[in-house]
């Protein structure tokens, strides 16, 4: 039982309690504590991931996950929907760095067109919809908070083994993934042409698929449009 | 001039057509000109098959056709006798090597090797027997059509009447027109449909709507007898075709099927079943024409079907669709001149069935059901002459068949008339006198009745003459020769009911003083053109007819033609005609009628106090009730086969609620029971099916990881 | 670990984190907004993953996905949008535990606990500014009652 | 050391932009002020210089006092306001103002024979602060988009009901008017095929056509969206110190209000910067700079000039426009967005989209060169928009206001109905 990941395991465990703790159940009692947990499971959990590459591309990265993660954290348990999404929004912005650490230019800022828009009109409605300070009971309760925290982390335990299992070195599955090397990896995802191969490819091999997805953008506006349309009458 | 082939598919379709386009365009476009596409389409029809028939004699007349010269001296077929033209327009289903070869049966190597291939053509056929049908039928359906325009003018179902008829039309010229087995059931049950559909026109009338439902229900037993006898058929001789079927191949005609009525068989006899077999698919069939032709235990429902529009009643209960069974009993006399059992037993029922309409008829005071029992009486006589089972008894009945048709449904649409005039009052009792009202239904009537009574020289005269000059020769013959002599015997006593009857109801109706019914209001005058004018032609049909074929021979001489009655001709020993015996009947018969006018003269013509005083006389035992009664069928029906049926039927009932019902409700209680158990997951909050997918997320790789 | 795979591992493992936030956040949250956000976030990390494999592979597929999931989510956003402002219109909350109608005929509905009453709906004090004249005689609750801006 | 070089280069970069932007911020501040003087027939600021001496020096010592005084003011939250909201507001304004020069070319390249040969540069030194950045105009706009959150956030954490129409309003102008700025830009792109300013820059120098020739339909909405977006006057309804007393910064004041104000006005350069590099040629200068990568710094000093003179002249055209128009009402701007300019857009592209792939033939067929048939087709079809936009006049309908008919008025019991 030596081989028994203790690290992993017991950040996870912290992990749900501090979610628990952290979500709104009815009282503000144990909130910081959650906090604190939080950040020791996130500390836990990056002491236990591979680093990449020298100083400055590990600490980019796990600032830029940091920032994700805690992001997310509190989009998900603020009481207050006005700041949740101003943390989902950081979480986007998180997101969009990771996109332009890993090379995706292109996604990276349409992420963050797309999802400014977007999470500015959801925001708008928070503000004209919602009660802004969060007095509203179902913000301040949430439904089965133990069950879902519990859920999460067994969700985020499960996917973790897996990915763990796959790269774990002595499964040592990476040698025959087919990795590229990094000159290939140059010539094409990593190319200065960045947008011109991007778009190459969405009208060349994925022409259908972008015609389907504007045909559904349409349908959905329109359907957007009789649901708010038809309640007026 | 059309070839044959083309008038052949052109009587049906014309009046298909007709009848879809009616029931497509009636309610809405056509309304009141509902009748032009019917009229027509009939109309057509009729002058088609009058060109179908001169072609036939023309072919008959010629030498054989060069198609046949190829299939001679092939195989065992024999040199074709006859005329008959078959065509197969597309096959409707085939499956092979549908029934095995009987071992027991391998002696007999004539059976082609196509033996047991079940094959539904949609084949029409023509010989002499189909093109004589047609022409009946499409000649009366034009006249009734045509009446029927006046009859039914401001009826709210004017267009669907006419697209009912149209539709009978085309089932009626189907069913005499398809060449096997299959097919004739199939328009055999068409026109059945088409007489309920016609029975219950007024389906808003109760006894309407249950005398269409009596008459499709009997009319049931006798499909299941005939169904039974076509199954048996298809046993025996692996086939269902009427014909022989050839190939061509490779110039030359091979023979691949040998039909149930086909050359080939016609000409080898014993290639047909013998024996017991041979009665019962005899009698099977039999019992298909009785419900049909509405014969002894099944004529039921032929009176109340008066319950429908008289045209129907003149075109179909009387003139045609009644005398299918008569058709399919003469189409099919090999088979039933195969068991000389089976001939006895349709004369027996023809005979009672004879007896039994005409005593009816006297005593009926609703004019229509006078003639509804004298039709069933009639149709009797017609099975009497084809039980003969010699070409001239077939000729008799089809001859009688003919004649019966024209007088019937003169006497019908005359009745109609009346009726008409008389604002839908059709009982005897309530009118009377009217020949100075209504003079050109009275003049057609009288002649309708002269004929059915067989005045000479009326067309009734010459045709039951011919049924009693062949009875007359069978009975001189061997082989249930007894059994003719009574059949002779009862045939010339309902000769005489036949007289009184008809004519008391003609004296009944015009003669003595003048009634009208309240009812009547201002429709008691004559009737318009487009129903005199039908009731005038089929006067001159009703009149001349007979005369013409009697002394032309051209009906018997077309009709011989026909490959089966032309193999009976040849086969069976026509005695030679003795004209002594023929003068002997017809005076006979001539005497009889005379004697049965002047009893209906002397009870009806006066004071009819002779008349209620016989009815008593008679009813001292019981016989005036009888007749009165109808013999009490209905009745006798309702206690010995409805009642213990409806009895079953409670039974199974309560046995499907309860025990059946009780069993099916359990197994649907079970699943609701045990969805209960799992309500509670359905409680509508959406996090909770979130929460459930993940958990079945979590399930899926859980089988991923371990 | 070489760099590449050390690289689609640590962002595999960030996808699943912010997927298993989002789930919480999905299962837990009331409010259909925050529902709604938690939504997206599962499939930012979704897109996460993507991406990286993305890279692994030296394929563009998997940011071209990844652009197709923002499509959908856009489609997403309109429709849930329209819905969510069609139900607030409906019950004046964003709450979807109120959306119950779909539950089995028998079935109790969400019973929600009363809030202790330090976060009861206290209004939000008017800022306190120097009397300029006679107080009007308006009772206290009035003039504080500011149940939104 | 290698690495170090590497940061440093673009450290200076930041530098150089953060230092320079803030200081232009605040003279462009004079230089609107001494604009809406001249406009206005007065003297303007001109008293303010040395401190202490009687040196006025026109008054150029203004931006710096203006700059104590902010920096000075009590630094003074309110009460009812979410605090942090409040102050993040401004913050994300700014930021995001001043990160959009990161992919703004200041010129074209420095040449790397100036500086001594042991510094080992090898490569010509892009004028830019990210020039490996290959989405460069798309990350403008999503800056632009971020932007919004700092107006919307500013006016609703100022709890205040004028702040926060301000900031609605703005949120609704911002994303009404990203429609026909991405429009607008769209021509640019499909014209230049690239994403990064300085390429596109590099393709008109090469052609040595600037795309308003070219696409004049396109700068016209551009130039108008630009505006809107700048949140300048005529479109500056977010904060009409008429209506909303200032909008979405009525509560701020000190440090933060300043970064508000610069924050705008670094919007309108950025407007101005963009019309320039996509419409006006950039750098280029017909005979003057030449059109190659590789240069001799005077040219390449002479590029910068050339720019940044162009980028005043825009911005002095946008200074001239404030104090030439009546601001719009709110319906009529949202009909500019959605019926004038997102059309003209679309025209323009399809304009542009047929040009670019029926262009030789349509010149070979006019006989002239495919520059001038493209010309031709986009002021062909600037003419005629403008003809169908001033015959149909889509902002015509709401000038009036509108009284309703008895049948038409709202029930009293409107809301039991609803």
């Amino acid at each position: 039982m030596n081989d028994l990941p203790i690290i992993p395991i017991l950040a996870t465990l912290l992990g749900g309690l501090a979610f628990w703790l952290m979500l709104p159940r009815g009282t503000a009692r144990g909130r910081g504590v959650g906090a604190l947990a939080m950040a020791m499971a996130l500390g836990l959990a990056g002491s236990q991931m591979p680093r990449v590459g020298d100083w400055l591309d590990n600490s980019v990265f796990f600032i830029l996950a940091a920032v994700t993660i805690v992001s997310a954290v509190a989009a998900v348990t603020f009481r207050n929907p006005v700041y949740c999404a101003i943390w989902f929004g950081q979480m986007l912005l998180g997101t969009a760095g990771l996109f332009l650490f890993t090379g995706a230019q292109f996604l990276a800022v349409a992420t963050t067109v797309v999802y400014a828009g977007a999470i500015l009109v959801t925001f708008l409605f928070v503000l004209m919809l919602a009660q802004p300070e969060g007095k509203a009971a179902y913000d301040r309760v949430s439904w089965e908070a133990m069950l879902a925290a519990a859920t999460g982390v067994v969700v985020v335990a499960a996917l973790s083994m897996i990915i763990g299992r796959t790269f774990a070195p002595e499964g040592a599955l990476y040698p025959w993934l087919g990795m590229p090397t990094s000159q290939q990896l140059a010539a094409n995802v990593l190319t200065p042409a960045h947008v011109a191969r991007l778009g190459g490819e969405l009208f060349g091999r994925y022409l259908i698929a972008i015609e389907v997805a504007g045909v559904l953008l349409l349908v959905a506006l329109v359907g957007a449009a009789v649901i708010i349309g038809r309640e007026k009458r | 001039m059309p070839d044959i082939r083309t008038l052949l598919i052109l009587i049906p379709a014309l009046p298909l057509a007709a009848s879809l386009t009616t029931a497509l365009l009636g309610p809405r476009l056509l309304r009141t000109r509902s009748h032009l596409p019917a009229v027509a389409a009939i109309a057509l029809s009729f002058l088609a098959s009058v060109l179908l028939v001169f072609q036939v004699q023309r072919a008959i007349d010629q030498p054989a056709a060069p198609a046949a010269e190829h299939r001679a001296g092939q195989g065992r077929a024999a040199q074709p006798i006859g005329f008959e033209r078959v065509y197969t327009l597309w096959s409707w289903a085939q499956v092979d090597q549908a029934m095995p070869w009987p071992d027991q049966n391998a002696a007999d190597t004539y059976q082609p090797a196509s033996w047991g291939n079940f094959r539904i053509d949609i084949a029409l056929r023509v010989d002499p027997l189909t093109a004589a049908m047609l022409v009946i039928v499409t000649c009366i359906s034009t006249l009734v059509a045509v009446y029927s325009i006046g009859y039914m003018h401001d009826d709210p179902g004017y267009w669907r009447f006419f697209s009912y008829i149209s539709l009978f039309v085309f089932s009626m010229t189907m069913l005499v027109a398809s060449s096997n087995f299959v097919l004739l059931y199939v328009f055999w049950e068409l026109v059945g449909l088409c007489s309920y559909l016609l029975i219950g026109f007024w389906f808003e009338k109760p006894a309407a709507a249950a005398a269409g439902k009596k008459a499709f229900l009997v009319n049931r037993i006798g499909d299941f007898g005939f169904a039974l006898g076509v199954f048996l058929l298809w046993t025996t001789y692996g086939t269902l075709d009427f014909h022989d079927t050839w190939i061509h191949f490779h110039h030359t005609w091979i023979q691949t099927s040998i039909g149930v009525l086909g050359q080939t068989r016609l000409a080898h006899p014993e290639m047909f079943a013998s024996g017991g077999l041979a009665t019962a698919i005899a009698l099977l069939l039999m019992l298909g024409a009785c419900g049909k032709s509405a014969q002894f235990p099944l004529h039921v429902w032929l009176p109340d079907a008066m319950e429908g529009p008289t045209p129907v009643s003149a075109l179909i209960h009387a003139a045609t669709m009644v005398t299918a069974g008569v058709y399919m009993v003469a189409r099919c006399m090999p088979l039933f001149a195969a068991s000389q059992t089976a001939l006895v037993v349709v004369g027996t029922l023809g005979g009672i069935t004879a007896l039994l309409g005409a005593i009816t008829a006297i005593t009926q005071t609703d004019l229509k059901r006078i003639l509804a029992y004298s039709t069933i009486s009639h149709l009797g006589y017609m099975f009497v002459g084809l039980s003969v089972g010699t070409l001239a008894g077939v000729v008799a009945g089809m001859f009688h068949l003919m004649t019966h048709a024209f007088f019937k449904s003169l006497l019908f649409l005359g009745a109609g008339s009346v009726m008409h005039a008389m604002g839908g009052v059709i009982d005897t009792r309530q009118f009377g006198g009217l020949r100075r009202r209504m003079p050109i239904t009275h003049w057609t009537f009288l002649i309708g009745c002269l004929a059915m009574a067989g005045v000479f020289p009326f067309a009734g005269f010459w045709s039951k003459d011919a049924i009693l000059l062949a009875l007359h020769q069978r009975a001189s013959l061997g082989g249930g020769a007894a059994v003719y002599q009574g059949l002779y015997l009862s045939v010339m006593l309902g000769v005489v009911l036949l007289a009184v009857y008809t004519f008391r109801a003609f004296f009944l109706t015009f003669y003595g003083p003048e009634r009208i019914p309240p009812e009547a209001g201002h429709h008691a005058h004559e009737s318009p053109i487009t129903m005199t004018g039908p009731l005038m032609l089929l006067a001159c049909g009703a009149f001349g007819l007979g005369a013409y074929f009697e002394w032309t021979h051209g009906f018997e001489h077309f009709l011989a033609a026909t490959p089966s009655l032309a193999y009976l001709g040849q086969r069976a020993a026509e005695p030679a005609g003795e004209a002594g015996a023929h003068w002997g009947v017809a005076v006979l018969s001539t005497v009889m009628v005379v004697i049965g006018l002047a009893i209906a003269a002397v009870l009806y013509l006066g004071s009819r106090e002779q008349a209620r005083r016989l009815a008593r006389l008679m009813n001292v035992f019981g016989l005036y009730s009888l007749s009165y009664g109808k013999f009490f069928f209905d009745e006798i029906y309702q206690a010995l086969i409805i009642a213990p049926l409806v009895g079953l039927a409670r039974l199974c009932a309560w046995f499907d609620q309860w025990l059946i019902d009780g069993l099916v409700d359990a197994g649907g209680a079970l699943p609701k029971w045990l969805g209960g158990g799992f309500r509670p997951a359905q409680n509508g909050l959406v996090q909770f099916y979130a929460l459930a997918m993940v958990l079945g997320l979590l399930v899926l790789m859980g089988a991923l990881v371990f | 670990m070489p760099y590449e795979v050390a690289l689609l591992n640590n962002y595999l493992l960030v996808g699943a984190a912010l997927f298993g936030i989002g789930l919480v956040g999905f299962v837990s949250r009331r409010n259909l907004i925050v529902m709604f956000l938690s939504a997206e976030m599962m499939l930012q990390g979704v897109s996460l993953s993507l991406v990286a494999w993305g890279r692994f592979h030296n394929d563009f597929g998997g940011q071209l996905l990844v652009l197709f999931i923002i499509a959908v989510a856009a489609c997403e956003a309109a429709v849930a949008l329209a819905m969510i402002t069609m139900l607030f219109r409906r019950s004046g909350k964003l709450d979807a535990a109120h959306w119950q109608t779909l539950r089995e005929a028998n079935q109790p509905r969400f019973h929600e606990e009363p809030l202790p009453e330090e976060f009861g709906d206290q209004p939000l004090p008017w800022p306190r500014l120097t009397p300029a004249g006679i107080q009007p005689d308006v009772p206290r609750e009035k003039i504080d009652y500011r149940p939104k801006v | 050391m290698h690495l170090l070089l590497l940061l440093l280069e673009p450290l200076l970069k930041i530098a150089v932009v953060i230092g320079g932007l803030m200081t232009a911020a605040a003279y462009l501040v004079l230089v609107e002020r001494w604009m809406a003087a001249w406009m206005q027939d007065r003297l303007g600021p001109n008293r303010v210089g040395i401190p202490l001496t009687k040196i006025r020096l026109f008054g150029l010592g203004q931006p710096i006092a203006d700059g104590v005084k902010f920096l000075c003011k009590a630094e003074f939250t309110q009460e009812h306001v979410d605090k942090a909201l409040f102050l993040l507001a401004p913050l994300i304004m700014f930021i995001t103002a001043m990160a959009a020069f990161a992919v703004v070319p200041f010129g074209s390249v420095i040449p790397p024979d100036i500086f001594p040969a042991s510094w080992g540069i090898k490569e010509p030194i892009r004028l830019m602060v990210a020039p490996g950045l290959d989405v460069g105009i798309i990350y403008m706009f999503a800056l632009g988009s971020i932007a919004v959150y700092g107006v919307v956030l500013g006016g609703w954490a100022s709890n205040n009901k004028y702040s926060f129409l301000g900031g609605l309003r703005s949120s609704a102008q911002l994303v009404s008017y990203e429609l026909p700025l991405g429009l607008g830009i769209v021509g640019v792109l499909l014209a230049s095929g690239s994403l990064r300013l300085d390429a596109i820059i590099g393709e008109q120098a090469r052609t040595g056509v600037w795309n308003i020739l070219t696409q004049p339909l396109g700068f016209l909405v551009f130039c108008v969206a630009s505006f809107a977006e700048a949140a300048r006057l005529p479109f500056d309804l977010p904060e009409a110190e008429q209506e909303l007393v200032g909008g979405y910064h009525t509560e701020y004041l000190g440090i933060k209000l300043m970064m508000y104000l610069v924050a705008e006005f670094l919007h309108m350069v950025t407007a101005a910067f963009l019309l320039v590099i996509l419409f006006l040629g950039g750098w280029h200068l017909w005979g003057l700079t030449g059109a190659g990568e590789v240069v001799t710094w005077p040219i390449a000093l002479l590029r910068v000039i050339v720019l940044l003179a162009k980028v005043m002249g825009m911005i002095l055209f946008f200074m001239l426009c404030r104090w030439s128009w009546p601001r719009f009402r709110y319906d009529q701007l949202m009909d500019i967005a959605w019926k004038v300019m997102i059309p003209l857009g679309l025209v323009n592209l399809i304009v542009v989209a047929t040009c670019n792939e029926f262009g030789m033939p349509l010149a070979r067929w006019m006989g002239v060169s495919a520059e001038w048939a493209m010309m031709a087709a986009g002021w062909f079809a600037l003419l005629a928009s403008w003809l169908v936009v001033s015959l149909l006049d889509p902002t015509a309908g709401g000038n009036r206001p509108r009284h309703l008919r008895p049948a038409e008025a709202i029930p009293a019991d409107w809301e039991a109905q609803s």
